[in-house]
């Protein structure tokens, strides 16, 4: 298969990267460009832990193309924390104890900016329905709710 | 497998009649990439219809509005005028997947997926909303139930593409909605769903009505004589029971892993009820 | 008192919720999972699935296959010899059909090549020609006598005479004259129950990285919950040495006893040495619901005689599981656990596993015990409602104790059973108003918890800090509650101590990491090597000194002179014994080994509203409280994280999960869109209260808590559909078709 | 002598004794004579077996110390998830 070349950026920095056309975004940062941090539970968008965003939308980057990349803004868990600064939600989740063995947290982390980005005040419920697509299989999202709203909190404060 | 962004609408109708082998297209993906990792198709070639001037836009047309064949769930959700003139089409097509699913997937592309679960489909029917065709004949409007064939099998011929869909306008006192049943609150395909239209009366009666019920047969079906036994009513009980069962009596669905016959049969109508209610209560607060 | 025995203190640490030590990494994406390694050179793998439900396996043809450009190494049952012993026969047999295909993904041959996309290629290349036989998935079906035989000759000398070949094994558990005992019931209640299989659903698929030298050297780096038992097996199927084959355990996405079990691990070891390169193999989802994990789907009645004063006078469950393609004995647990909350004078379980063409099941948190205790509170619930009986008083009424004689066999020592009921019983939860279509459940639950090998070995640093290595891979927060301890026991701050998982190469062997044993038994030994650090501690301070060891003890600390006459001395911290190790003898460090016993069983009681939409038949869940006896709660955020998992997949297994099998023997929802596990927005918050009985095998009285949390929920569950709607709910999952047609069936 | 508490299946093999009495100290002591004094309890002792004494369960642990007092429960060998 012809590889095709992609000029993109990736959490701010220019990137490029050659892929197969077949290749999922997914693929090209974690066997391409080294970005292990989005996860790949299922292949086919039912879990989340591929989240990034794409041009600021929430994308599960399993079901995006490589090729798709061309020209876009990528955002990856990678990017998250400011130099060596946490995120408050990347806080939040420590000190909440929200993850248990953790293959989730970098898409949780991801959809969770997205929505308070768009809703930093939203309700239990919002939160739960924005994050229907991240499967966590450890907590039983309880303290995953409790921590997304810590942190919510936190940057409504600040 | 070749991959194309096609920078017009005329380049990727050349793109997919020029093919001789398989030939897919791109828009949110959000079926074509599940399909692409299972081995389920092997296209020659893959065109993406992103790029091409107008596929992401929405704009307002004969007091309707026409949605470029790209436009995402999450595009079209925040888009005010549509969610206040058609808030059960919004609220069919919001439905599907997750909010990363939301991200990239479509209207047209849930309508050529020809899923009979297709959760954008049955309220874009009882919009009585139509599809602008691109092909190699130039362009032509067909009916949303036009479209699908069967599972997995559309009515486009080779080459053909969509390239928007208008939503017509709407009088006052008229609104829609979409209910659909899922084992869990997320996630899931439809087992049966059911969108409705209603346009009301100045005395409050359901003056016309459109129900579309979906998953209950091999595609969306126009539930005629459901829509017919609310018309003229406030929908009264005895009304609803009479659309349920009209429901009931048309569908004809299958035994899978997601539903039964019977669970399908009976869902139908009591989605189509809610649903009815919904949307009267919607017509009524719009005054 | 054994010196590991409780003893009562009050803790400065422990119990408190410090930050884990591995959080960084895991919130920036820098912790390294099982498909996140590479190494030079590395080759992909992809494995070749069976298509079929049951097929013998005429011949492989891997030549056009190995002609591919790209392709290394192809491997199939014939690259691995066939081991004498029954288990490791089976467990590799799983990994590799040999002769015949037993179920629907059963792996039949392997390749390595330079890509992904060439070793998909080779796979369609290899040419399998298959007998199909008669197949046969429905555990019922299986038992009947002309029943397609699974395998033959499996049966172990238990099984009685008469039976179908696919029946491997019997047991019968219990005490006392059943039917006395029912005759003294008031109502005597016969139930039948059956429940699907479901996975463990851990959210990261398999993954390996294998690595084989010319020199018989081995690396694996793998996604396991326990690297020492993986390496047992993989070298023992691969004629390998344990000392050269080094097991690095990376970080865990998920395991839920699914990790206890190799699956494809030595498939790669031997595609890696055939092609003398590194070797990455990767199952996707679809693999790891076909060919890894379930548990075991069941057929079970149960029959129960109760006093109408509330009195269980005789019990009895017939249970029968399948655990799939191979014998096993998960029924024994199940069967065991079954009446353990309850004090009987009659009672009796009887097991039977039954073979079926599906995979190999795996460890699932208390495996076996869900569905025996879902089907025995199931009739206690319709027991206590035929009578108008307070469900949590019955419970009380007929609680086991301390002192009584467990349904299994032993008497049990102190267990916090009566105190978590009470709890409950105290909580506003169990008299909150309910609303119409909506119901209360309420279950008990028990696991019996386990010890086991553990090794750990405790550094003391020159600058006053300590590394702590143990061997069992952190799941859900160990790490925080190991450093914990050594931080209690050595009188430090937590900050001081970082504790790492180690490989195979550089710790004695550890059992796997299940059986709810890490916090206990690592902890145990964590706590032991502290001591012996401290020991060696205050050898060093008398020597310093000069006065004798024994007039040297340990105090939030610091060595200091036991009493007056030991002399005067500034307590000496262990910063500064550990500053002049060198000078006064040598590196510090503590060690303990142990086969640890006396982990304490375990109880818990749930309670659960939930709502039934009686037009569809969709049930919601309201409000959710777990009771749990946790002996001591050493890291309370981890220790609640267990019981609110443990809850929800329960809830999972109650409503929407399960394997569907279509006619053809196929599994039919491979995936994540119809293999349905909740989501978030399924879900109420799920309460938590720890009770803290101390368990008195243990030098801070912990109990594990991992597993039994799973267990109430499927009874609660059930028990609160029927007091919603008036249906009980003997099949599981309760999904909406079958709730709907229950309701109908009632009118 | 220490008397031997058999979970039910086994009995057959012990002469369809519920329990049994046998000369031991240890647990090692303990399934060697079963084994021997009942040749059809030997599968399942290969196959493994746990001991509950005086309502503690070892799964291994052949020196562990049986009193003439002690309660003694043979059990499965079980594992966790």
């Amino acid at each position: 298969m012809k590889t095709i070349h992609v000029s993109t950026t990736i959490n701010g920095d220019p990137a490029e990267f050659i892929c197969t056309p077949d290749e999922t975004l997914l693929d090209v940062l974690r066997n391409r460009l080294g970005l292990t941090g989005a996860k790949e539970g299922c292949g086919t968008g039912d879990c989340g832990a591929c989240s990034v965003t794409v041009n600021g939308r929430l994308v599960c980057s399993c079901l995006v193309l490589g090729a798709e990349a061309q020209d876009a803004d990528i955002s990856t868990i990678e990017g998250m924390a400011d130099g060596d600064t946490l995120h408050p939600l990347q806080r939040a989740f420590i000190e909440h104890a929200a993850l248990q063995c953790g293959i989730c947290t970098p898409g949780i982390l991801v959809a969770a900016k997205a929505l308070l980005e768009k809703n930093p005040d939203p309700t239990d419920e919002e939160l739960r329905y924005w994050l229907a697509g991240n499967l966590c299989r450890c907590t039983g999202y309880d303290k995953i709710i409790r921590a997304v709203q810590a942190a919510a909190a936190e940057m409504r404060g600040a | 497998m070749q991959y194309v962004a096609a920078k017009t609408a005329d380049e990727a109708v050349a793109l997919l009649v020029g093919q001789s082998g398989m030939a897919r297209v791109l828009a949110g993906g959000t079926d074509l990439l599940v399909q692409l990792k299972s081995g389920m198709v092997e296209p020659d070639l893959v065109v993406d219809i992103k790029r091409i001037p107008g596929m992401k836009d929405i704009t307002a047309e004969a007091g309707g509005f026409r949605i470029g064949a790209a436009v995402s769930g999450a595009e079209l959700g925040e888009h005010a005028g549509v969610c206040a003139m058609w808030p059960g089409v919004v609220e069919g097509f919001n439905l599907i997947g997750s909010t990363q699913v939301q991200g990239r997937a479509t209207m047209a592309g849930n309508l050529c997926n020809a899923s009979p679960a297709g959760d954008a489909v049955p309220s874009l029917v009882a919009a009585d909303a139509t599809a602008r065709v691109h092909g190699p004949n130039g362009a032509r409007d067909v009916a949303i139930l036009g479209i699908p064939a069967g599972p997995g099998r559309t009515t486009l011929a080779k080459g053909e593409i969509i390239t928007s869909i208008f939503l017509p306008a709407r009088p006052a006192r008229a609104s829609d909605a979409y209910l659909r049943f899922i084992p869990r609150t997320e996630m899931d395909i439809a087992v049966a769903s059911a969108g409705v239209s209603l346009v009301l009366a100045a005395d409050g009666t359901v003056e016309s009505a459109r129900v579309a019920l979906g998953a209950v047969a091999p595609t969306v079906l126009l539930a005629e004589e459901a829509a017919k036994a609310i018309t003229g009513t406030r929908l009264e009980e005895d009304a609803l029971a009479r659309m349920a069962a009209a429901c009931a009596a048309i569908c004809k669905p299958i035994d899978d892993k997601r539903g039964t016959v019977e669970f399908r049969t009976k869902t139908a109508g009591v989605l189509a009820k809610r649903a009815a209610r919904i949307a009267y209560d919607r017509a009524g607060a719009k005054k | 008192m054994a010196l590991d025995a409780y003893q009562k203190r009050e803790f400065k640490q422990v119990g408190t919720r410090p930050n884990r030590p591995d959080g960084v990494d895991k919130v920036t994406g820098r912790a390294m999972y099982g498909a996140d390694a590479t190494a030079p050179g590395m080759l992909h793998a992809k494995i070749l699935r069976s298509p079929h439900a049951h097929a013998r396996i005429v011949s492989i043809d891997t030549s056009a296959a190995e002609a591919l450009a790209g392709v290394k190494a192809i491997v199939t049952a014939a690259d691995f010899g066939v081991p004498e012993d029954d288990f490791l026969r089976d467990v590799q047999d799983h990994c590799m059909a040999r002769g015949k295909v037993l179920y629907d993904g059963h792996a039949v041959a392997a390749v390595a090549a330079t890509t992904i996309a060439a070793a998909k290629a080779a796979l369609k290349l290899i040419k399998v020609e298959y007998e199909t036989l008669p197949h046969v998935t429905d555990v019922d079906a299986a038992m009947k006598p002309g029943a397609p035989v699974v395998q033959a000759g499996r049966a172990y000398e238990n099984v009685p005479a008469g039976m179908s070949e696919n029946v491997t094994h019997h047991c019968e558990f219990g005490h006392g004259d059943l039917d006395a005992g029912f005759a003294k019931a008031d109502r005597v209640v016969e139930r039948h129950f059956k429940t699907a299989a479901t996975h463990q659903g851990y959210i990261e698929p398999n993954a390996c990285l294998a690595s084989v030298t010319s020199d018989g050297k081995a690396e694996l780096w793998v996604c396991t919950q326990g690297q020492y038992f993986y390496r047992t097996l993989c070298a023992a199927l691969l004629g390998m040495e344990a000392s050269q084959l080094r097991v690095t355990a990376s970080e865990i996405g998920g395991g839920f006893g699914g990790k206890t079990m190799i699956y494809m691990e030595p498939v790669a070891l031997a595609l890696s040495k055939k092609a003398g390169r590194p070797v990455k193999l990767v199952l996707t989802r679809d693999e790891v619901f076909r060919a890894t994990g379930p548990t075991v789907s069941s057929s079970m009645d149960v029959k129960i005689g109760m006093t109408k004063d509330g009195r269980i006078t005789a019990a009895q469950a017939r249970l029968c599981y399948s655990g799939g393609a191979f014998p096993n004995t998960t029924v024994d647990m199940g069967a065991q656990a079954a009446f353990a909350a309850y004090d009987l004078d009659a009672v009796q379980t009887l097991g039977w596993n039954v073979m079926t063409n599906r995979p190999k099941e795996s460890a699932y948190r208390a495996p076996g015990a869900p569905l025996s205790i879902y089907a025995v509170e199931s009739v206690v619930d319709e027991l206590c409602q035929h009578f108008g009986l307070d469900p949590l008083a019955v419970r009380l009424l007929n609680a086991a104790d301390k002192g009584t004689k467990s349904s299994y066999g032993p008497t049990f020592d102190q267990i916090g059973l009566k105190a978590t009921l009470e709890a409950a019983q105290a909580h506003p939860h169990y008299t909150a108003p309910l609303g119409p279509n909506q119901g209360r459940g309420l279950s008990c639950g028990f696991w019996f918890n386990f010890g086991g090998n553990t090794c750990v070995s405790l550094n003391v640093n020159t600058d006053g800090t300590v590394g702590v290595t143990e061997g069992n891979p952190d799941i859900g927060g160990s790490r925080a509650s190991i450093s914990l301890m050594a931080a209690e026991e050595l009188g430090i701050p937590y900050e001081k101590i970082r504790t790492i998982v180690a490989d195979t190469s550089s710790l004695g062997y550890n059992d796997v990491t299940d059986g709810s044993r890490v916090t206990f038994a690592v902890g145990l030994a964590t706590i032991k090597a502290a001591r012996d650090a401290i020991r060696k501690m205050c050898s060093r301070a008398a020597k310093i000194w000069g006065i004798d060891e024994e007039a040297v003890e340990w105090v939030d600390g610091a060595a200091v002179p036991a009493g007056p006459n030991a002399g005067k001395f500034p307590p000496m911290t262990l910063a500064e014994i550990a500053a002049v190790s060198a000078e006064t003898g040598g590196p510090i460090a503590g060690h303990y080994e142990v086969n640890a016993d006396g982990a304490g069983v375990s109880f818990g009681v749930h309670l659960c509203d939930i709502e039934v939409d009686p037009e569809t038949g969709a049930t919601k869940v309201l409000r959710y409280t777990v009771f749990q006896d946790a002996g001591k709660a050493v890291h309370p955020s981890y220790v609640e994280g267990q019981m609110q998992g443990g809850a929800v997949q329960g809830i999972g297994w109650a409503l929407n999960e399960e394997y569907i099998y279509g006619t053809d023997g196929r599994l039919q929802n491979a995936g994540f869109l119809d293999y349905r596990i909740p989501v978030a927005s399924d879900l109420p918050m799920i309460d938590t209260v720890i009770l803290e009985i101390p368990n008195p095998g243990h030098p801070y009285g912990v109990r594990g808590v991992g597993e039994t949390g799973i267990v109430p929920p499927l009874a609660a569950i059930a028990n609160a559909v029927s007091r919603a709607v008036g249906v009980r709910m003997t099949e599981l999952p309760m999904s909406p078709p079958k709730l709907l047609k229950a309701l109908e069936a009632k009118g | 002598m220490v008397k031997v508490l058999l979970w039910g299946t086994l009995r057959s093999a012990a002469d369809g004794q519920a329990e049994v009495e046998v000369e031991a100290g240890t647990f090692k002591e303990l399934l060697d004579e079963l084994a021997s004094r009942y040749p059809g309890l030997e599968p399942q002792i290969r196959r493994g077996v746990s001991l509950a004494l005086d309502g503690k369960i070892y799964r291994e642990a052949w020196f562990t110390e049986i009193g003439p007092d002690s309660e003694v429960v043979l059990m499965p060998y079980m594992t966790g998830g």
